[in-house]
């Protein structure tokens, strides 16, 4: 295993520790948990805005704390949903009073440990509100899933509901905002290489030299299909039409758009990608207001990219554009 | 009925079994979340039943409902994922129906609100390809060797963990529509279900230890 | 070949359109080369500050252009030096009559080419500083070596010049502060895989399961010495330990660390790594003012770390805290 | 001396060889560069090369020691790395030799030129496992042949790639100390030197040429 790892059960761990060696200042985390919150946390006036899930997708989810995005943010197992007893505490200490909005992943680990996190922090009389993101045109949204997965849309999220808070609004608001990015956003993704996980030790999938998996989610999970390798063109071609497609996205309408890399694919490659991505909605008239490129949200060492595409109106513009000073992202 | 020491003896031997067997196949459960989930499944069911192992201590001198429960909420939280809410959460709502101790007849109502709470919980009918399919025809198969059938309840038992084997085959060749695997859509096809697998070892290790 | 690319001779091309297609309004491409500029370049009033060198090390250069860093950066093949001509249009497209800093990575082929740019440039009536950094102590600075090698120092280089002549300082005030960081930074890296250049299409060298490379450079050359596989910590130990010596740090010394990413190895595992980095510092008593830890000079895909530490005096400080708004690195 | 026109396209020849060879030595440099350098040398080499190739319409009308100089700076326009100055500049200032046109004598100046000129800007003397351990000893004998034992240029110039050849194969058991594969320190003993050996092809296809 080609990893810069100790023993692995120690893995999310000292990934924490290491965090907060960095970031001793912004960073606090609650005692005898995997929990990171903002050293000033819970912030007077302001709804809290917590996110959490498994680990391995980093800079997501703590990546992300402080001013304009989270409060706080729960580290699971890698790719393991933290448990209800953990949310719950994040929540706990994340709420000023004005209530706590969960950001969470339309996966059902995530979804059954948040609920139950909600309603025990509800019992301590903690206002609870939930956004479900679920961004992955990939799966249908059928009968015969449990829904469309949670992936790099939830950046938009986090960053929009962070910016609505920041701005004093109430938890209504925040989490009305929420859903509006959810409904404007799509994300499709491509695994070059399976990731490896460092409690197994080898790669979660095989794949061929000459193969790639489309229609991944961020868990190391296989896609939806199995293909021959193709170019930077045609991926970016056909994640970006399959994203445009499923949002209904027309001439003149505006948007942002992510080319995320999963983990262990080189920026250079992520920007040829993202060329392709623009000269595709340049063609069809559609305006990038703004594009977003690097790792906001991985599968551990996994190669691969994803294209997320996100209608924007003002209001969105204005959240997305407003100030934000965490570890991963500064506006 | 046995009295309150004995079945606490026997809880305490439950758990070890099951703690070790479920050591032993970590990999094995692993493996089987890798081809059609995320690879974690082993490592999330030994965390938590090593968590469980280690509070064997403070069974001492609770009763046995009480003992359950805290089994699952040891479960919940340490586990995580879909596992920890969907075995822990039922295993601590079922633990009501223990109230007085373990008999052949709280045996069957804990299985049936088991049962009912997991689907509560994951909405998964059957046929979904998850744990749901090994747990309703061991459970229904308990419940009628028990209430029907007049049989001891080690046989009804061991029926039940038949029951649970064909379930457990009966995945294999279901399209997943519930659970990570359910993403995959025809490819999940021709896989076995990870969290039926490590249903089916539990009820093993249950009727093991119950058989000595 | 696992990588999203076109055709490989067009990687660098098809990267830099990439880039101006995710930052329109912040950078330019001067017309028939590989070389991008503030879009507002020459600024008034400043020294101009340039970088380049081969391309493979995003988002080393031209993720440092922006306010308080670099006005303009040449971006070669990969892993290979630009050429003296483009160098030159570089210097000359971000000279507003006060000079310009070309920071330079000590390999011969950099030097060479940013030599004979700077003499044209002078023929032009362009005043030229350069500063070469040298921060790899993996190699020996002696007769049997061209010396040691530019590697993730260059960043603190970047960041400290460019908030200097942010600041408005003379041609030589910013050469000053650039040579302070040199003499008072180092590095060691380590990989666990090669890279893959696209042209080539394997790996640079061959690695068993078991093994990593210690004291290798940023371009997928072999290192140093080749030793069995190690724990995150152990790595931690040797890079940190071979820099405070080189750099003789003792007790009560301030320093800012990096612990810089070499492109395939996930953010998890960097800061399992800065925890090391940490731990080990503060059992020496050194003080650690910032701790950076992410991608900042990487090598296209390959697997590994780097640990640079770097002596911080007032000016330093205040020179590596300033504000600074780029792609990559925003203060 | 052949006249102008036929230097003229004995040169055009010479850079068709040599952008041939080069590219059909294409991966075997840049093998060579990876073990013990940064896997770029057969690339750089035939980005400049092509790009010298392209060029040889222009070459109409101009004077030898013109097409020379053009030659020269197109690599250094084209090549980038350290093989751009080194050949590009080299070639550059070592073209005033052949003012007049190429006769034994400009072109012993020449290769002088040449030599000086990458010793003095790599600073690499002999046995530093470069280029310049194949052009000096080409150097030196190609001079000897013409200037002392008066042997006809194709003949000398036949020594001279012998000499070349000794050259590349004394870089193999030589330490670096000069270039990346200086970085290597002791590890670089064993390998054969890319630039030494693309100093040799080039050599090769000028006596090919010059041989027709
Ligand atoms: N909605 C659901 N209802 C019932 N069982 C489910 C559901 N979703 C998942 N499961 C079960 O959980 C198992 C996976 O557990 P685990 O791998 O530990 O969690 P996760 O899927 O979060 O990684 C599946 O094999 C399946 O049996
Ligand atoms: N200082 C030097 N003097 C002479 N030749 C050198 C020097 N440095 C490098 N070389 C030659 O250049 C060759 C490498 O060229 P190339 O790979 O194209 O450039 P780079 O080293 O920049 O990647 C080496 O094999 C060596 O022969
Ligand atoms: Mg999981
Ligand atoms: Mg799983
Ligand atoms: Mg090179
Ligand atoms: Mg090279």
């Amino acid at each position: 295993m080609k990893k810069l790892v100790n023993d692995p059960s120690d893995y999310v761990d000292e990934m924490l520790d290491g965090m907060l060696a960095a970031y001793p200042d912004r960073l606090r985390r609650l005692d005898g948990t995997k929990v990171l919150v903002r050293s000033d946390a819970p912030v007077d006036g302001k709804v809290g805005v917590v996110s959490g899930g498994g680990s391995g997708h980093e800079p997501t989810h703590a990546g992300y704390i402080g001013d304009g995005m989270l409060d706080g943010a729960a580290a699971g197992e890698v790719f393991t949903s933290p448990t209800a007893n953990e949310l719950n505490e994040m929540v706990q200490a994340c709420d000023a009073g004005e209530g706590v909005l969960c950001v969470v992943k339309n996966y059902e680990g995530d979804v059954m440990n948040f609920d139950t996190a909600g309603e025990m922090a509800e019992m301590e009389d903690v206002e609870v509100a939930q956004v479900v993101v679920d961004d992955d045109v990939a799966v249908e949204d059928s009968l015969y899933t449990s829904g469309r997965r949670g992936v790099c849309g939830t950046i938009l999220v986090h960053k929009a509901v962070g910016a609505k808070a920041a701005a004093g609004a109430s938890l209504e608001e925040v989490q009305a905002v929420g859903e509006k990015v959810v409904e404007n956003v799509g994300t499709m993704g491509v695994a070059l290489t399976s990731c490896v996980t460092p409690e197994k030790g080898e790669p979660t999938f095989d794949l061929g030299e000459e193969e790639l998996e489309l229609g991944i989610g961020i868990h190391g999970e296989p896609g939806t299909e199995r293909a021959e390798m193709m170019s930077a063109d045609e991926v970016a071609e056909h994640l970006t039409e399959k994203v445009l497609e499923d949002l209904d996205i027309e001439s003149g309408e505006e948007v942002v758009t992510i080319v995320n890399g999963m983990g262990g694919t080189p920026q250079s490659e992520l920007f040829i990608v993202n060329r392709k991505v623009q000269e595709i909605l340049d063609g069809k008239g559609v305006e990038t207001w703004d594009a977003w490129v690097g790792d906001y949200m991985t599968s551990l060492d996994m190669m691969g990219c994803s294209v997320t595409v996100c209608r924007v109106d003002d209001e969105l513009k204005d959240l997305l554009n407003a100030d934000a000073d965490t570890p991963a992202l500064k506006r | 009925m046995a009295d309150e020491s004995v079945q606490r003896e026997a809880l305490v031997a439950a758990v070890e079994n099951v703690a070790a067997r479920i050591e032993s196949e970590k990999s094995h459960l692993t493996d089987l979340d890798s081809a059609i989930g995320d690879a974690d499944h082993g490592n999330n069911m030994h965390r938590g039943f090593q968590a469980v192992a280690e509070k064997t201590d403070e069974f001492e001198g609770m009763d046995v409902d009480e003992i359950v429960k805290t089994i699952g909420t040891t479960i919940i939280g340490n586990v995580g994922g879909a596992a920890g809410p969907l075995y822990g959460g039922s295993i601590m709502t079922a633990s009501q129906e223990l109230e007085g101790g373990i008999t052949a007849e709280t045996s069957v109502a804990f299985a049936e609100a088991y049962l009912e709470k997991v689907k509560d919980r994951g909405d998964a009918p059957v046929g979904a390809k998850t744990m749901v399919d090994a747990l309703t025809p061991a459970v229904h198969t308990y419940k009628k060797s028990v209430e029907h059938d007049d049989l001891p309840p080690l046989t009804a038992l061991a029926k039940a963990v038949d029951a649970a084997e064909r379930g457990v085959n009966f995945t294999v060749p279901l399209r997943a529509s519930k659970g990570r695997a359910s993403f995959l859509g025809w490819r999940s096809v021709g896989h076995q279900d990870p969290g039926a697998t490590s249903t089916l070892f539990i009820l093993e290790e249950i009727l093991d230890t119950a058989g000595e």
